[in-house]
């Protein structure tokens, strides 16, 4: 009953965009998502440059100070050895954010291929698609965390390749968020592939590839942006499971996820040891979820709201 | 957009506000609640309240794998084990000094080879049966029975056939049936087979006697290959026969001894051996048998052979009457009555086993002759044990009634102290995080303990195998500003073996000095750490080794200027790769299992199974096996001191402090002392309910 | 509907075995075996163990007698552990019985799940009750009250405990509601009062799904014409909400609580360990790091059973919700 | 036919609006008409036309937010309606007036047995218990001619054709036999041969029973067949209004006449060619002071943009808002 | 065999498009791992028909009756169960997915929904030039020219070129569904429903645009609707569908003049007329009850269980026969002549 005719109007009309370029205009006018965009930026500026105003060495052992408050020389006050938590943070932050977005892209590429691809084709392909999703699931995780470190040490060893853990962490992690992620694209192509545009663009006689990469991946970006920007904060505070077996950063090092999961233990002693690191997730957590928001809402064209 | 400007902030501001409000309140309300949460300042950590009546409870630690005692293992399994068995003695709680336990009193042989107990009147199981030297006998036989795979039974491997019984070796006996000059037609000595073994001890105590160990290959699995040592001591011949021989584990055996034959200090001897038939280590039943003859100085010697696999009868315990238990050891064992009071070695009711089979010790089934019997164990979640009515010195047993979780989570079982829901939070269960705010409370306390932490070197390395190095390693760590760091009184480690062992000192050959330590890596080829390559302390994951690691790789850095990685690993993960070397340098700590520098120092023979540095040293493996002869105890100790020179000499090792057990302890807990072994008889524990009247 | 179920049955048949064949060789690719300590025991005990366990047989006769009354263990007479309640030697997991547990001797798998799972049950199930309560009803009135501060507000909660990790959430609340304010007891699973705590950590997380997932389905119900009808007969608001709205409404809620509850039951391992329940998941890390096989497997098994089932609940109740499914 | 002066309903200057994020729609603007009883009213007008939200806010269906009711009066049996407490609006709606909608595939609730959703309305306003509602419903469902109606009632909405679900529809809006029915184009989901049953079945239930029916639908074939009076809306407005046989006989209003032109006829002879309205459907947002059909018109003057013409009889019970004075008729 | 032997006749009349029994059959499935077909749905069950180069066929029926599915059938988007469908004389339904290719180009369709068959999140312009770039037909900047040109050819603004679907009016996407099928430079376009869910308002606009197209570019169109007054005013000749079974084809004159198969009677009395001194005088067939499932379609005629004229023949399958000069109708009341030659396939 609120049929309209924007396109009557002048102005806009000439003027156009890709699906992408469309996105970005319509996502400046997010001002929540806007501000999260500068929230990230802050912290992305406060991990990478951080460090070098400090004027404390992250992994800069004080035994005899130890473990303080925060005061005026350390703001965000020192761990147990001294070491400042502030820098440690922004050091952290680097390998945090970094996992964590780069591990979201990988699950988030195979998640979308295996999904899209299962719930394209359907029928027997899906099925078995979707059984061995279903597997995966079931098979203890630290095993195969275990097996990855082990045969690549195996490999170190014996061709002397030198391969940065970090990278494994990535592919480690990467290759458990993916799981949801096919499900998620899965269901959403399944109810998609139904839509009469999909059959439009059968008659004209578009591939199978054009067709996923064209018309359902695109209107499935939703959900998947939403799992995403979920998905990124799981990530880091897993990578503090996995470098438990390992595989995480290696100390001195830090990460958000290895701080928290320290001050975790320490809450109820110095809680500034987790309450510092706890509000960087959280204020990575919240700017990606409002972003994620924005977003998915720029990315659909019918979305009204501005 | 920018043009906005403040505009714009406030908008998000307010928008924020706006939506987010229960989220900003709910973060406001968090920080304000944790920093409510610290502060509290009492004499006391947490609430103090004693609980009705006579009843204690305690952290164990963890969930104990089993509750037989001779198949447990752990500290939280032996927490348990002390409550609910007891040995043939029991420990002092303060000095750890054997006393009567289920023996009021033992003889000892001359040789120190033999001891006589000679158990208690009173000694009774808790359904009311008495405890006799047979059950002692049984359960002894069923430690080190294989089928039972007790972990700790390499502790019994001192009673004569113990080791042979529990590994399935061969133990064979010669019986020199003929001696005789050449050409005589007149056998000089004529001996008859024995068929006991008091009898061949009767004869003379020939000691003629043959052990077939299987060799077990790379994989640790047995050959096909039995391999032994023959040592044949005639003292009435003054002969000695010494060699070895193979055996063929299938098929039809054949074999030859090679050696020698000394009478006298006469000429070898040419040996012809045979021996017929299959041993199979499973098969305890079939024996082999053959002949040996031997020709030298003159004698002919002819001996009969026959073999089998050892049978527990074979083991050298054996109950003279109901009260008397005769133990034969094949060496003495200077701390042989210690060992008897450590758990494993308490005794199991036979008929309970015999009816239940492997799973006998639950709260229904199982009979113990401990302070306390068992009544209720549920899994990860407790165990509760009660006073026992027929333990023989019940009535000095003040507890009624125990109860110990399994806490695995330091913080959670320092929670449950707090909040006064358990009374002990013992053996370091405590987060390093926690002590600088408890270390002032009363109810803390710190005591030196049996153990060593220290770093493993692979002296397999490249790098690592020159001594020079290992030493500059061990010398530029500063131990006391660790000891600091760590606060629980830790005592920084120049020895490997810990104070507190009677008439024991480890010599004191290490010491904080940079320069020498420089030195020492200048003249090995890397002056000012210059061309040292990245070596990586491994270490398990947890949060104590990784702070460790962390410093020592700063001290590292800073006194040597070399950059050593570190390298977690998941724990069994990190255990194979200390044990195949696939490491260079590797966290390590060691808790001694008696109060003797042998716990701590036969770990690094040659091949040891604990070895795991690839260090070997010929002088190191003499000494340790000639302490295990000595039969004097001063002598004994002074061979430890040199082997214990010889090892902070070369330094595989790196010691770096020596433990102490901090734990928590509620004021009205009484009897609870420490000790070494951190080992805490129940049967003296008690609660105080007037306890703030004596404070 | 009983064919259905039947054929649903039979098709998770594979997939356990997969599941079981993947775990049991990924597992025994991972260095490290079951007796690995760090006193090593000597090798002649090792031997012994390794017998007792048919650990010195190769891998192939491993996994065939893990399996099944085939046992494949010459020479070495079988496999001398005991299974079920200790009475018989063990015979493999075909014959229903998951096998001795080799870290707690005394007990066999089956024992061990039979007594840490209606634990894990008691926990899961309150924590699923508390999740639905405080996730449905802000859910509801966030979506009755769209675009309100109750709207905004519950769903800020919501996002909360999401972010919050349960590692994080349980000693906070610990630190609150035990050591400072000394109302609740900071662990052990011992009666009412201990039970609160980890309901509340294990189920803030998906209360907060479910708060989501609520306040979407209704907000889509609502919108739908049939509740215009409803509304065009007459009816009170209340009864078209019990009546017409929440069963519609709560289909994404139920489709997510076949996952949510298998995810409750296994999930709860870092609760279980916070707060000393005697639960099933806590075995689950434990065996994994004690290489403790059968015990892991028999996990797996049973909780990948247990998803198949209530994957197989769920399709029945969303059928019964939902009367346009059929099982055919 | 029960013939009594005052309309059963009576609908005065109504105006609803709409806030969207583009701006307030003003979805009717100023509507006035009665429904006498036993007539059947007639709405024509395509989307947006305001058709749907006028009846929406007879039944006080109106979602609020994001719709307003900005004025005008509507009086059932010469009460007023309108602003009278919800609790009072639902003891008329479903009792003594009720709603069919366009689509009865969602329009019932596909969760529940239709014997619940039958019975419901019953239970609620006659206070009966359930088994003499369920004989009722029973009957009714025999009325609107649902075979087996016995054995059917407690099947789900899924089990029904499309025109058997329309029929549930229908019998569930008559249960309470209310006076006033409306009827939110209840056919234009279904086949023609279903449209004609459906239609049938309308008459028959005026015939039988007296109710009044408002009739909602874009197709003017539809109006011509059913309805006494007809109603031609766009953009909210009323542009003609009159006894269907004037209305059509001679269509006053240039768009009534463009709708009549550009439909295909099936009685008569083929044409090559149709005569379309140009241009698109209005554009609720921006709305001139003038007629909003302004912008098609082909017949407009410049009076038309500046303000929105009054009523102006052409015969007796025939309205027309316009500024120009037609001549002829359609067809 | 009339119809075939008409057909062989129009065969040389330039026939397009020559469709012989065709059969479209769904299974119904049951299994998880191994699926079991427990039963059909005949959704074409033998339809045969020709469509002559630059005509319009207009195919009508209830919902249902397998007119959607016939279309699609047709462009090979469903493979038909069994029959042939000849694109000037080659039979599509034996060609592979990449055989097809060229041919799909030539046969382009205009779907029901304005709204659901346009992709939300394609710009216009990239919606009209997929055909485009998917036949590589041009390259480059021409691609943007080429849509915008075609928008203009469907009577849209073609500075909008940029703009989302969703900004667009119905009539508007459909005419943008149209320019699409254009894109391709078709010889045949299957028109599913392409005026139902428009306004009254725009529907004779489509309508007529969809006529001027015809004559523009030589079109020939199979027109699928339920709106046998919107059919008759486009088609040259009209086939009515029941049930997966063509009942009646004629010319479309001749259709509503004599309409010979009792469904086509009925279904034209049901029309309404837009005049009501026509509709209260008309005389209305209403037909009992609702169309029987697909899954089980009756025995013999399709027809019978609603049919008023049914009869003890209606038992077998009648066939489609000629009546009359290019008028067929498959119902038993027709006297057959054998002489004429009736049908028997």
């Amino acid at each position: 009953m609120t049929e309209r005719m924007k396109s009557d109007h002048p102005g806009q009309a000439e003027k156009g965009f890709s699906l992408w370029q469309d996105a970005w205009r319509r996502l400046k006018r997010n001002r929540m998502a806007m501000a999260s965009m500068a929230v990230l930026g802050a912290l992305l500026l406060f991990s990478v440059f951080g460090p070098f105003l400090t004027g404390h060495d992250f992994d800069a052992i004080d035994l005899d100070y130890g473990v303080r408050e925060p005061n005026f020389q350390h703001f965000m006050g020192t761990d147990l050895q001294g070491r400042d938590l502030m820098t440690r943070i922004m050091y952290g932050g680097r390998l945090s954010l970094a996992v964590g977005l780069v591990a979201t892209l990988v699950s988030f590429l195979i998640g979308v291929a295996y999904g899209a691809t299962a719930g394209y084709f359907g029928g027997k392909l899906d099925n078995l698609m979707m059984r061995f999703v279903d597997i995966m699931y079931a098979i203890p995780y630290m095993f195969l965390v275990i097996i990855l470190l082990v045969f690549v040490d195996g490999l170190k060893a014996k061709y002397g390749w030198e391969i940065d853990t970090i990278y494994l962490l990535f592919i480690a992690l990467g290759a458990v968020q993916w799981l949801t992620m096919a499900r998620i694209v899965r269901g959403q192509v399944l109810s998609l592939r139904k839509k009469e545009f999909v059959e439009a663009a059968h008659s004209i006689g578009v591939s199978s590839m054009g067709i996923i990469f064209r018309h359902l991946i695109p209107n499935a970006l939703g959900p998947i942006i939403v799992y995403s920007t979920l998905t990124v904060p799981a990530v880091m505070l897993e990578e503090a499971f996995l470098s438990f077996l390992g595989l995480g950063v290696q100390a001195p090092q830090a990460s958000w996820g290895t701080l928290i999961a320290d001050g975790a233990r320490a809450m109820s002693v110095y809680p500034w040891l987790i309450v510092f690191p706890g509000l960087f997730l959280g204020a990575t957590l919240f700017s990606l979820n409002f972003l994620g928001d924005g977003l998915r809402d720029a990315l659909d064209p019918q979305t009204r709201k501005v | 957009m920018s043009d906005q400007g403040p505009v714009w902030i406030e908008r998000v501001l307010m928008d924020l506000w706006r939506r987010q409000r229960g989220l900003l309140l709910s973060l406001l309300l968090w920080v304000v609640l944790v920093s409510a949460g610290c502060g509290s300042d009492s004499d006391y950590f947490g609430k103090v309240l004693p609980p009705k009546g006579q009843v204690l409870r305690f952290n164990n630690g963890a969930e104990p794998e089993y509750l037989d005692p001779q198949m447990m293992t752990g500290q939280p399994d032996g927490r348990i084990a002390w409550a609910l068995f007891e040995g043939l003695t029991s420990y002092d709680p303060k000095d750890l000094t054997p006393l009567p336990g289920m023996a009021e009193s033992w003889e000892i042989s001359e040789d120190g080879r033999v001891y006589l107990f000679h158990l208690r009147k009173n000694a009774r199981w808790s359904n009311g049966d008495p405890l006799t030297a047979h059950d002692f006998v049984y359960s002894w036989r069923r430690f080190l029975n294989p089928a039972t795979a007790a972990q700790y039974a390499y502790l019994l491997f001192g009673v004569r056939h113990g080791k042979a019984y529990c590994t399935g070796e061969w133990i064979g006996r010669f019986w020199a049936t003929e001696l005789r000059r050449r050409g005589s037609s007149k056998p000089e000595v004529i001996w008859q087979p024995a068929t006991e073994a008091s009898q061949q001890s009767d004869k003379g105590d020939s000691r003629a006697e043959i052990t077939l160990s299987p060799v077990l290959d790379a994989e640790e699995k047995p050959t096909g290959v039995l391999r032994g040592d023959l040592l044949l001591e005639v003292p009435w011949a003054k002969g000695r026969l010494q060699g070895s021989l193979e055996i063929a584990k299938t098929g039809e055996a054949t074999g030859s001894v090679t050696g020698k034959w000394v009478l006298d200090g006469g000429d070898p001897v040419s040996l012809e051996f045979n021996v017929s038939g299959v041993l199979d280590r499973n098969d305890r039943e079939k024996k082999v048998s053959g002949t040996i003859r031997a020709e030298a100085g003159g004698l002919q010697w002819t001996a009969r052979l026959e073999a089998r696999v050892a049978r527990a009868e074979d083991v050298g315990v054996s109950a003279l009457d109901d009260r008397t238990l005769r133990v034969e050891l094949d060496n003495p064992i200077q701390y042989f009555l210690s060992l008897t009071a450590f758990y494993p070695l308490s005794p199991v009711h036979p008929a309970t086993i015999e009816k239940y089979g492997e799973r006998w010790a639950t709260p229904e089934r199982m009979v113990s002759n401990g302070a306390f019997r068992l009544v209720e164990h549920s899994l990860q979640n407790r165990i509760v044990m009660v006073r026992s009515e027929t333990y023989w010195d019940g009535e000095n047993v003040k507890l009624e009634k125990v109860i110990a979780y399994p806490v695995e989570l330091y913080t959670t079982g320092c929670d449950l102290y707090k909040a006064g829901e358990i009374d002990i939070e013992p053996s370091n269960y405590i987060p390093l995080e926690f002590i600088p705010r408890i270390k002032t409370k009363k109810d803390y306390a710190i005591h030196p303990y049996l153990g060593t932490y220290f770093y493993r070197i692979n002296v397999n390395h490249p790098v690592l195998k020159d001594k020079r190095v290992r030493r500059a390693l061990a010398f530029s760590v500063d131990r006391e500003a660790m000891v600091r760091f760590l606060r629980a009184g830790q005592l920084p480690a120049w020895y490997f073996v810990p104070d507190g062992i009677p008439r024991y000192k480890s010599p004191r050959l290490l010491r904080f000095d940079v320069k020498e330590a420089k030195r020492l890596l200048a003249e090995a080829g890397y002056p000012g750490g210059k061309g040292f390559p990245k070596l990586s302390i491994l270490y398990n994951t947890t949060e104590q080794h990784k702070q460790i690691a962390v410093i020592m790789q700063r001290m590292w850095k800073k006194n040597l200027g070399i950059d050593i990685g570190l390298k977690n690993q998941e724990w069994k993960v990190y255990l194979k790769s200390q044990r195949s070397l696939d490491y260079e340098i590797s966290r390590s700590g060691w808790i001694g299992d008696y109060a003797d520098p042998n716990t701590f120092l036969d770990m690094f023979l040659t091949g040891g199974g604990n070895n795991n540095t690839g260090w070997s040293n010929r002088r190191y493996d003499e000494l340790i096996a000639m302490a295990a002869r000595e039969s004097d105890p001063q002598r004994r100790m002074q061979i430890f001191y040199e082997a214990e020179e010889i090892l902070m000499d070369e330094l595989p090792i790196i010691p770096l402090y020596i433990y102490t057990t901090f734990y928590l302890k509620k004021p009205y807990v009484r009897g609870y002392t420490s000790n070494i072994q951190d080992v805490h008889p129940l049967k003296y524990v008690w609660i105080d309910h007037d306890w703030r009247a004596k404070e | 509907m009983v064919r259905f179920m039947i054929r649903r049955l039979l098709a998770a048949i594979p997939v356990l075995w997969i599941i079981v064949t993947a775990t049991f060789f990924l597992m025994r690719l991972a260095p490290g075996g079951p007796f690995d300590k760090e006193r090593r025991v000597s090798p002649e005990v090792e031997a012994n163990l390794r017998t007792k366990y048919c650990l010195d047989c190769p891998l192939w006769q491993q996994y065939l007698t893990y399996l099944g009354p085939l046992n494949l263990n010459p020479g070495q007479g079988g496999v001398k552990a005991f299974g079920g309640d200790g009475s018989r030697p063990w015979s493999g997991i075909l014959t229903g019985d998951f096998g001795p547990s080799f870290k707690y001797a005394n007990r066999s798998v089956g024992s061990i799940i039979a007594e840490g799972f209606p634990v894990s049950i008691h926990l899961g199930g309150m924590a699923l009750l508390f999740a639905i309560i405080m996730g449905m009803v802000p859910g509801l009135v966030a979506a009755l009250r769209q675009n309100t501060a109750w709207d905004y507000g519950s769903m800020s909660a919501a996002m909360l405990g999401v972010s919050i990790p349960n590692f994080v959430l349980g000693p906070l609340l610990v630190l609150v509601f035990s050591l400072t304010l000394y109302w609740l007891p900071p662990a052990r699973w011992d009666g009412p009062r201990y039970w609160i705590l980890p309901t509340i950590t294990l189920g803030a997380i998906y209360a907060a799904y479910i708060a989501r997932l609520t306040r979407g389905g209704m907000l889509e119900v609502v919108r739908q014409d049939f509740v215009r009808t409803a509304r065009a007969k007459g009816l009170p608001e209340s009864l078209i909400l019990w009546r017409h709205t929440l069963r519609g409404g709560l289909l994404p809620v139920i489709s997510f609580l076949g996952p949510a509850t298998a995810r409750l039951l296994t999930g709860s391992i870092v609760v279980e360990k916070i707060f000393l329940v005697p639960g099933l998941g806590r075995y689950f890390i434990d065996g994994a790091i004690n290489r403790d096989y059968t015990l892991v497997l028999g996990v797996v098994l049973f909780y990948s059973s247990m998803l198949i089932m209530l994957n197989l609940v769920v399709d029945i109740l969303y059928g019964f919700l939902d009367p346009r499914v059929t099982y055919d | 036919m029960k013939e009594n002066d005052q309309p059963i309903l009576s609908v005065r200057d109504l105006r609803v609006s709409f806030a969207t994020e583009e701006g307030l729609v003003r979805a009717v603007d100023g509507v006035s008409f009665d429904v006498r009883r036993g007539q059947i009213l007639g709405i024509v007008g395509e989307s947006g036309s305001g058709k749907s939200v006028t009846n929406l806010a007879i039944m006080g269906l109106i979602p609020m937010p994001p719709g307003r009711i900005d004025g005008g009066r509507v009086l059932f049996c010469g009460k007023e309606i309108l602003g009278v407490p919800e609790a009072e609006k639902r003891k008329l709606r479903g009792d003594r007036i009720s709603m069919i909608f366009q689509d009865p595939m969602t329009s019932l609730n596909p969760f529940l047995r239709i014997s619940l959703q039958l019975t419901e309305v019953l239970e609620l306003h006659k206070r009966i218990s359930r088994k003499k509602a369920r004989r009722h419903a029973i009957a009714m469902l025999d009325l609107v001619g649902i075979p087996d109606a016995a054995e059917r009632i407690d099947d789900y909405p899924h089990q029904f054709s499309g025109g058997m679900r329309q029929r549930v529809m229908i019998a569930m809006s008559l249960l309470c036999e209310p006076e006033l029915l409306i009827a939110d184009e209840p056919t234009t989901a279904l086949d023609v041969t279903i449209q004609a049953q459906i239609l049938e079945l309308l008459k028959k239930i005026r015939d039988e029973l007296g109710t009044s029916i408002v009739f909602i639908t874009h197709d003017l074939g539809v109006v011509a067949g059913i309805c006494d009076e007809t109603l031609v809306m766009y953009a909210g407005k009323i542009l003609e209004k009159g006894s269907t046989r004037s209305l059509f006989a001679s269509p006053s209003q240039p768009y009534t006449r463009g709708l009549l032109r550009s439909v295909p006829r099936l009685d008569l002879g083929r044409k090559e060619e149709l005569t379309p309205i140009r241009g698109n459907p209005p554009y609720l947002l921006d709305r001139s002071p003038g007629c909003p059909f302004l912008p098609r018109c082909d017949f407009a003057v410049d009076k038309c943009g500046e303000e929105f013409p009054p009523r102006r009889q052409v015969a007796k019970n025939h309205d027309v808002w316009c500024w120009v004075e037609m001549e002829g008729s359609a067809g | 065999m009339s119809l075939e032997a008409s057909q062989s006749a129009a065969r040389t009349k330039d026939v397009l498009l020559d469709v012989q029994g065709l059969k479209k059959h769904f299974p119904i499935t049951q299994g998880i791992l191994f699926q079991r077909e427990v039963g059909r749905v005949h959704a074409v069950d033998g339809v045969s028909f020709q469509i002559r180069r630059g005509e319009t066929l207009g195919l009508v029926g209830e919902s249902g009756c397998g007119k959607s599915t016939t279309g699609r059938t047709l462009l090979q988007l469903h493979r038909p169960t069994e029959g042939k469908v000849l694109y000037e004389g080659q039979d599509l339904a034996s060609l592979t997915q990449r055989q097809l290719r060229p041919i799909r180009r030539r046969m382009q369709m205009i779907f029901q929904d304005p709204y659901a068959s346009l992709n939300p999140r394609m710009t216009v312009s990239s919606i009209i030039s997929e055909p485009i770039r998917t036949y590589g037909l041009l390259r480059g900047p021409t691609v943007h020219a080429r849509a915008a040109e075609l928008m203009e050819v469907v009577g849209l603004n073609p500075r909008q070129v940029r703009l989302y679907p969703h900004e667009f009016s119905g009539g508007q996407r459909q005419r943008i569904g149209i320019a699409r099928a254009l894109a391709a430079d078709p010889d045949f376009i299957v028109c599913d429903e392409p005026i139902s869910a428009l306004d009254v308002s725009i529907q004779a606009q489509i309508l007529n645009l969809l006529a001027d197209l015809q004559k523009q570019f030589g079109l020939t169109y199979l027109f699928i609707a339920h709106d046998l007054a919107a059919v008759r005013h486009i088609s040259d000749r009209i086939a009515v569908m029941y049930l997966g079974k063509i009942v009646e084809i004629a010319d479309s004159e001749k259709l509503y003049k004599e309409p010979r198969h009792p469904y086509t009677q009925a279904l034209i009395s049901a029309v309404p007329i837009p005049d009501p001194e026509v509709e209260a005088t008309r005389q209305r067939i209403v037909l009992e009850g609702d169309v029987p499932s697909p899954r089980n379609p009756p025995k013999g005629c399709r027809f019978k269980t609603r049919c008023s004229y049914r009869f003890g023949r209606c038992d077998e399958e009648p066939l489609l026969q000629l009546v009359e000069e290019d008028h067929f109708a498959a119902c038993w009341l027709e006297k057959t002549d054998e002489g004429k030659g009736a049908s028997g396939t």
